[in-house]
């Protein structure tokens, strides 16, 4: 599977067909895998694929804006180019995707508790629940010899399972965990670099004209904070888990994710990254929309 | 001036005082009033209620009478009659079959030529006030009367053509020339209930119980009136309706003749206050109008 | 920054419940705030004179004017300002009027939001930029919707003045229900008679164009500039090559009942509606028409009638003529839609409009028309016969809220009082009886056109509604009452004419939210102003005239029409449009090209616009806001994540600081 | 509701008779009510001024002629002086009254009126001017209040306010024609201006009225 | 870290508490209706500060975040009737907008009766105040916001 994906890669870059290939080398550590940028034939031999390849490299494409590239990408990697195509972020064109068949990434904290030795290592989260292992779109699409079932074993599961369990908390308690949560927010930010979709040129958070929440890191702003990032992904968000991944204080925000991601299928019947001519979903209406919550 | 004078039942009855004072008033401004000897009662309303040609007849037959005294204009003091006297006069004006009819019934032809006054017209525009100002001897400082012209004196207006139909002052004025001061109040032209004294008394009680009770609260010390059928409706029924209604009301319900009589130095003997049910005497000794050793 | 405030009396409106003096004592404490006072009435000439002074002599850089509702003088307030040298747009409006002493009676309380309300009005003040107002160019044409009598005067007036004007109407042809009158109140002139000039006048106008069969199929685009496509449906006989001579619907061998008659008589399946149509041009029913339905029901085999398009000596019938659809643009859109007859099959207790006896106003006037179905006779439709005894029920749909609307429709008095004449000058024998709960007879010589018909015409006027009516012995039985007399009455009568209200059209709706007017619980159009803006509507550029607003009679239809076109015609006459600065604007800077507020605009008014980046040394696509379409309302800047887009006049940074101030 | 109507009442000629009666024309009133809001009496009427004319507008003959009010009418013409519609109310009333005498509809209740005016009549008749003794002595007498009055009358005769004796009228001839005559013209049976059922309804109400009370 | 504006709030407000409430009222329908209600004398309590907006669609969640954060005890949105939006679908993006902010603040722990919307369109002065009443005695019942953070 890595030789085949190497040699696709030297295959676009001898025939110019890209003029870089974004995808993962190993790291010094010999365990994980980092991104890196593929610029030669000779190169190509530091390209690996494995269950270590967590990152999301959709980040990187706005670096390399109105070149052709190649990139390597999971499933859900290519449901945020998906939505970074129908925001005009990214042009179909300008990307080569080497599609990657795959069944399932591991925890990259737990590994990192449970002795990295990569093997025996559950799955992310993210990839309990997620159903499918093949993109919904790519230019060559590299097959996993594995047997498939293992990745899906959750998907028929209801996938919101646990966000309906948070639901369900009282009032009282979820304001309680969810202060608790937020008042360790540092306000690094880390959720908002490594997101894809947090493309803007200048965050609502680092505006001055006007101030749209507290900067400083108290209750009031960080809950600010977090609310806006949500509602800014509402309809956005492919659910890659990056943020929580590099939240350094650990807060839970897949849960505020999944959260919107499953009122908007349940309400509106809305899926984000599913079509590149998708309409933004809070820029669109339906004048059957509910609105039994307005008096 | 010399009227034919038509005085009409009450003064000759219940409003003998009203006559007399009227026939003083006369012959202190030098106004002679004749009487239209065998004048018969108008008919007032019952006869308009029940009998239309005879309600006009009877009139017309007083008119006659004064057209033979060679009296071309009829005076009178009552209202109802002034009202009855002048309704079958412009009748009587118009041509057509009905007027065919009371010429018939009386046997002699009538066309209205008699005109026909009130003593009150007499005496405020032939004479003048310019003129009874001149005459007054003993003003009448100090007197709050209310003008009470009740509902006939100057309805219709197109029938009587006196004063106004709905704030008249031809009484308050008179009154202001004789030096009286005449109270504002609404109820100038209220109905007294008139005709039904007899039949409907606790009618009448009740609308000139109101109309006295409006007097009293504009400050009126006296009602002045021109119609012997009001005055004997207020003054008369006044006992009664203090019964009635539990008012302590003493308003003495006076002639405007009595008063213009007054103060062009009449006699007050002459005047027949002593006839009144609410003796005016004391209200006018108070005011210095008469003296007690009258 | 020298901010003035200043607060209003009002009389005793405000100070009654706010003290006034108090508000000025705090407010003038507040951060930037250089000055506050207070005016009996700020509105009044010395109260701007006031305000002028005070921005002169205390140099006052912006202002907040403390009194109505901004909907009533926010733009006086903006000028008072520009004439004191100060930016129009440099001026708040705290509501303490509507929004405060009205609503409230504790005086402390009331004061204490008064306080807060001029202190969200500062803060947002403290944030207002001067705006400069922009101008967009006009389409110098006029869209008239409906060829009714409004329609029609409207049309008159602007080809008066020369502008081009289009009308469209459904019918076959103008003249709305005004060609079905037969005389009109009070002067009783026919209503041909009146009409018919008027229909030849537009219809030989150069400047007028009758699109006649048609309907507004989509409006987009804003004032000075609709876009407007019409649907002319088929009317399968060619406009131009027909000579009105009316061969076809001589020979035409379909009898169908006339819609135009109450279907009281009979038309052919080509035919013009009256004979004084404009066009004179006539109309085939393609769903009676014996070619049309040979053809539908054998897919053409069958031998088809096709007997009108040998007889015409002109070529001008054309069966396979199809709908057209027709683009146009247009600067200013005059609705003139009409009404419709309020259906009294509703009311079972009058029968559930199955009595052939009990008809409409409607009815009775096709009746009267001497050029009617009738003859100009009085019948009962049932039998024929002459109606003698006709009882006339006013107020039928109108001022019930049960089963009707709520509203008086305002032309029934006069038109019943109008028949009841017309019935006794047709018939001598016959006797009007009318039930009516009031007579409104408000207009020149119509009190008097009633008294006339009760005096001279003997018409007996019943006070009260009808309780029922029912069928006996081939009579129509009323049954009413007299509240006057306290008395029940029964009539047996010959023929029962109901008042029917007058009610708004069915498809006003779909009208409206195209045209992006307001109606209200009745469906009625809404005037921008009930009394001081009765035509406009809260759209600029589109008016209203006639009954689609309120039911209104012919006068007041001419009336509104004439006042609708000088309204159009104003407009028509600028150079340019002036247009609020209150639009959306771009920050390049901030904008990433998403796209997001491109679709979420309402009106098309945001582009895609290509800049080159240096920063970023490459070319990137922003969001470009066409002025003239942008309405500012603000949608895009909410789909905005980075808040590259905002509006003027109501930015964020002016709404963060009022939310600060809370 | 009191009534029922039908067409063949408001088709009635009783409107017609009316107006060729008294000259009026009830087609006019619009039933503004400002007759009734200034009448005087109508506190004591069973219909308001307005009502009846409404009710004659309708044809209502019987209700109207056999009502109170047109009795209790004390002709002050108040609603004829501020009738907008100029109609002549006073005189209607006056017509209703002439026409109940004429078609002897009498109220059912309150007699005392038609009564008065037809002994107020006689006394005129007989004595050419009122003789109220006559009168008064009269009326009580026909009507059952016997003892009317009679804390009044001392003092009135002690004032000099009513005479004993009646005037003597020495036209007495010409007077009775008048009468005559005018009855005759008017169809006014005159002959029956006292006819005993009148008499008789007073007077059997004021007793029965008066027994109920003593019981 | 807290607003010194809410401190003071805070502080001012442990005795007699009284609900401070931001609405966003669309300037055609809600604040033209608000208008009827004061022109028909309709009284109704005092505790709400209105902001007027071109639309309901201008308003953005990061407003009603801030008037929650800085110490606003509830927040009201009201606009036009939907299909009776002046500029036709303003109200439309905001019904869905804030569809999901509702159901993201009650999954945060935040009173739902906290953030409300309404329809109240502008013959509607009588809907107007039976909003605003039922509005202040639900966050009456919820209490006040800093109490319970």
């Amino acid at each position: 599977m890595i030789e085949e994906l190497r040699n696709k890669a030297r295959e676009l870059l001898k025939t110019k067909q890209v003029e870089a290939v974004i995808g993962y080398q190993r790291a010094s550590d010999g365990l994980s895998a980092i991104p890196c940028v593929i610029r030669s034939e000779e190169e190509a031999g530091r390209l690996i694929w494995d269950a270590a390849c967590v990152y999301n490299l959709c980040g990187y494409l706005k670096d390399f804006r109105a070149k052709k590239l190649g990139i390597v990408a999971k499933a859900c990697d290519v449901r945020a180019m998906i939505v970074l195509i129908s925001e005009n972020q990214l042009n179909r064109d300008d990307v080569f995707i080497i599609g990657m068949e795959c069944c399932g990434v591991v925890d990259e904290k737990r590994a990192r508790v449970s002795g990295r030795d990569g093997s025996d290592i559950s799955s992310a989260d993210k990839c309990k629940s997620c159903a499918s292992c093949v993109p919904l779109a790519y230019d060559c699409l590299i097959k996993e010899k594995r047997e498939k079932a293992k990745v899906s074993e959750d998907a028929d599961k209801d996938k919101y399972e646990p966000v309906r369990k948070l639901e369900a908390k009282s009032l009282s308690e979820k304001s309680k965990s969810w202060k608790d949560e937020f008042k360790r927010c540092i306000r690094c930010y880390a959720c908002r670099q490594v997101c894809p979709m947090c493309y803007c040129p200048r965050c609502v958070a680092d505006q001055f004209m006007p101030v749209w929440f507290s900067k400083a890191g108290g209750i009031e702003g960080n809950f600010s904070w977090n609310v806006a990032r949500a509602m800014h992904l509402a309809g956005r968000c492919i659910d890659c888990g990056e943020c929580e991944r590099a939240c350094p204080v650990g807060i839970p925000l897949r849960d505020i994710n999944r959260k919107i991601e499953k009122d908007i299928k349940e309400l509106f019947g809305y899926e984000a990254g599913m079509k590149t001519d998708a309409k933004p979903f809070l820029a669109c209406f339906d004048k059957n929309d509910p609105e039994d919550f307005i008096k | 001036m010399k009227y034919a004078y038509f005085p009409g039942c009450s003064l000759h009855s219940t409003a003998r005082e009203y006559d007399r004072s009227a026939k003083e008033v006369a012959l202190a401004l030098g106004i002679e009033l004749a009487e239209i000897p065998d004048w018969i009662c108008c008919g007032a309303t019952p006869a308009h209620i029940t009998m239309q040609l005879l309600s006009i007849a009877l009139p017309v037959k007083n008119l006659l009478l004064a057209k033979k005294m060679e009296a071309c204009e009829v005076v009178t003091c009552c209202a109802a009659c002034f009202n009855r006297l002048k309704t079958a006069n412009k009748f009587m004006k118009q041509r057509g079959e009905e007027q065919l009819k009371i010429e018939k019934i009386l046997g002699e032809p009538y066309r209205g030529e008699v005109e026909v006054r009130h003593f009150l017209d007499v005496l405020v525009n032939v004479f003048g006030s310019k003129n009874l100002e001149t005459r007054v001897i003993k003003r009448l400082k100090g007197l709050k009367v209310a003008s009470y012209y009740g509902c006939l004196l100057n309805r219709l207006k197109d029938v009587t053509g006196l004063d106004d139909e709905e704030e008249p002052r031809m009484i308050d004025d008179l009154m202001e020339v004789l030096g009286a001061e005449a109270v504002k109040w609404p109820y100038k032209t209220e109905c007294c209930g008139a005709s039904f004294s007899l039949t409907k008394t606790d009618v009448v009680l009740k609308l000139s119980g109101d109309i006295l009770q409006m007097a009293y609260d504009e400050g009126a010390q006296a009602i002045v009136v021109a119609c012997p059928m009001c005055q004997s409706n207020l003054d008369i029924r006044q006992a009664m309706v203090n019964k009635k209604y539990k008012k302590n009301f003493n308003m003495p319900i006076i002639y405007f003749t009595q008063l213009v009589a007054l103060a062009l130095g009449v006699e007050m003997k002459k005047l027949g206050f002593e006839k009144h049910m609410v003796d005016p005497r004391p209200l006018l000794k108070e005011k210095e109008i008469i003296f007690s050793k009258a | 920054m020298k901010i003035g405030v200043f607060i209003c009396h009002c009389g005793t409106n405000i100070s009654a419940t706010v003290d006034v003096e108090k508000v000025a004592q705090v407010t003038s404490k507040l951060a930037k705030v250089h000055f506050s006072t207070t005016y009996l009435y700020m509105c009044s000439n010395p109260g701007q004179e006031l305000i002028k002074k005070a921005i002169k002599e205390k140099g006052l850089d912006r202002i907040v004017v403390c009194s109505c509702s901004p909907s009533l003088h926010e733009k006086t307030f903006r000028k008072c300002a520009e004439e004191a040298g100060i930016n129009p747009y440099l001026v708040e409006i705290a509501n303490i009027r509507e929004h405060c002493s009205w609503v409230h009676r504790d005086k402390k309380e009331a004061t204490l939001k008064a306080i807060d309300i001029v202190r969200l009005a500062v803060a947002k003040v403290s944030r207002d930029k001067p705006l400069v107002k922009t101008y967009v160019p006009i389409e110098k044409r006029v869209l008239i919707i409906g060829g009714g009598i409004s329609g029609i005067q409207s049309a008159i007036d602007i080809a008066f003045a020369k502008y081009p004007v289009t009308i469209v109407e459904r019918e076959s042809s103008i003249g709305g229900r005004m060609a079905r009158f037969d005389k009109t109140f009070p002067t009783l002139d026919c209503a041909a008679c009146i009409l018919t000039p008027k229909m030849v006048t537009v219809s030989q106008s150069q400047y007028v164009t009758i699109y006649t069969c048609s309907e507004i199929e989509e409006v987009s685009g804003h004032v000075g500039d609709f876009k407007v496509k019409i649907r002319k449906r088929a009317r399968s006989v060619d406009i131009n090559k027909c000579t009105g001579c009316g061969a076809c619907y001589a020979k035409c061998p379909v009898k169908v009942s006339a819609k135009f008659d109450m279907n009281l008589g009979l038309r052919k399946a080509i035919y013009v509606p009256f004979p004084q149509a404009v066009p004179n041009v006539p109309v085939i029913d393609r769903q009676n028409c014996l070619w049309f339905s040979a053809k539908n029901a054998s897919g053409g085999t069958k031998k088809a009638c096709g007997l009108c398009k040998k007889i015409c000596n002109f070529g001008a019938i054309d069966y396979d003529m199809q709908d057209e659809i027709i683009e146009e643009k247009f600067g200013a859109i005059i609705v003139a839609t009409g009404f419709t007859q309020f259906d009294h099959s509703v009311y079972g207790e009058y029968g559930y409009g199955k009595y052939k006896d009990v008809v409409t106003g409607l009815h009775f006037e096709r009746m009267a028309s001497s050029s009617g179905p009738t003859g100009g006779k009085i019948i009962r439709p049932s039998d024929g016969k002459e109606a003698r005894d006709v009882v006339f029920i006013q107020c039928v749909g109108s001022r019930d809220e049960q089963k009707g609307v709520p509203y008086c429709s305002r032309i029934c008095c006069m038109y019943t009082a109008k028949h009841a004449l017309l019935l006794k000058e047709h018939n001598k024998d016959a006797q009007a009886y009318v039930f009516y709960i009031d007579i409104r007879a408000a207009g020149k010589n119509y009190e008097e056109f009633v008294k006339k018909v009760q005096d001279e015409y003997g018409a007996i006027y019943l006070r009260g509604r009808v309780s029922r009516i029912f069928e006996k012995g081939g009579k129509i039985i009323v049954r009413g009452a007299d509240t006057l007399s306290g008395a029940q009455i029964e009539i047996k009568a010959d023929l029962v004419v109901l008042a029917t209200g007058l009610i708004a059209r069915p498809e006003t709706v779909k009208l409206a939210q195209m045209l992006h007017i307001p109606y209200d619980q009745n469906r009625l159009f809404t005037e921008a102003h009930p009394k001081l803006a009765p035509v406009e509507t809260v759209t600029s550029g589109i008016f209203l005239t006639g009954a689609c607003q309120s039911p209104k009679d012919i006068p007041d239809s001419v009336a509104t029409a004439s006042a609708a076109s000088v309204k159009a015609l104003g407009l028509l006459l600028q150079d340019k449009l002036e247009k609020e600065p209150l639009i959306a604007k771009v920050d390049r800077n901030l904008c990433s090209g998403c796209r997001a507020c491109v679709v979420a605009c309402p009106f098309n008014a945001i582009d895609m616009k290509e800049i080159e980046d240096r920063a970023l040394k490459c070319k990137r696509d922003v969001a470009e806001v066409v002025e003239g379409v942008c309405t500012g309302c603000g949608n895009c800047t909410v789909v905005c994540r980075m808040s590259a887009i905002d509006i003027e006049g109501f930015s964020n940074r002016q709404i963060m600081e009022e939310i600060e101030a809370l | 509701m009191k009534w029922f109507i039908s067409q063949e009442t408001i088709k009635a000629p009783f409107q017609k008779i009316l107006e060729k009666g008294c000259g009026e024309k009830v087609a006019r009133c619009y039933q503004c009510g400002k007759c009734s809001a200034g009448c005087p009496m109508a506190f004591q009427m069973d219909y308001l001024p307005n009502q009846i004319i409404r009710m004659i507008q309708l044809g209502m003959e019987k209700e109207v002629l056999s009502s109170k009010t047109i009795w209790l009418c004390a002709s002050c013409f108040t609603c004829t002086a501020r009738c907008p519609r100029e109609i002549n109310v006073a005189e209607i009333m006056d017509f209703l009254r002439r026409h109940a005498y004429r078609t002897r509809i009498i109220p059912s209740g309150d007699t005392e009126i038609p009564l008065f005016n037809k002994i107020f009549l006689r006394n005129i008749e007989l004595f050419g001017r009122l003789y109220e003794v006559g009168l008064i002595g009269m009326f009580n007498l026909l009507s059952g209040e016997f003892f009317k009055d009679f804390t009044v009358a001392p003092k009135m005769f002690l004032k000099q306010k009513i005479g004993i004796f009646p005037w003597r009228n020495k036209n007495a001839k010409a007077l009775k024609d008048i009468f005559r005559r005018s009855g005759g013209l008017e169809k006014a049976q005159r002959g029956r201006l006292l006819y005993p059922k009148l008499i008789f309804l007073n007077l059997s109400k004021k007793f029965i009225g008066k027994i109920e009370k003593l019981k | 870290m807290i607003n010194p504006r809410t401190q003071e709030l805070k502080n001012s407000r442990a005795e007699s508490w009284e609900p401070k409430i931001a609405a966003f009222l669309c300037n055609w329908c809600s604040y033209a209706g608000a208008d009827l209600a004061g022109t028909s004398r309709r009284e109704y309590p005092p505790n709400i500060r209105i902001i007027r907006l071109p639309c309901s669609g201008r308003v953005n969640p990061l407003f009603v975040l801030k008037c929650l954060m800085d110490g606003a005890d509830g927040v009201l949105i009201a606009g036009c009737h939907t299909g009776d939006c002046h500029y036709s679908e303003g109200n439309y993006y905001a019904r869905r907008r804030f569809a999901i902010l509702k159901k993201l603040f009650e999954f945060l722990g935040i009173d739902p009766r906290r953030f409300q919307m309404a329809w109240v369109s502008a013959s509607e002065g009588d809907k107007w105040v039976k909003v605003v009443k039922e509005l202040v005695e639900e966050i009456k019942k919820a209490g006040p916001i800093l109490a319970k953070s």
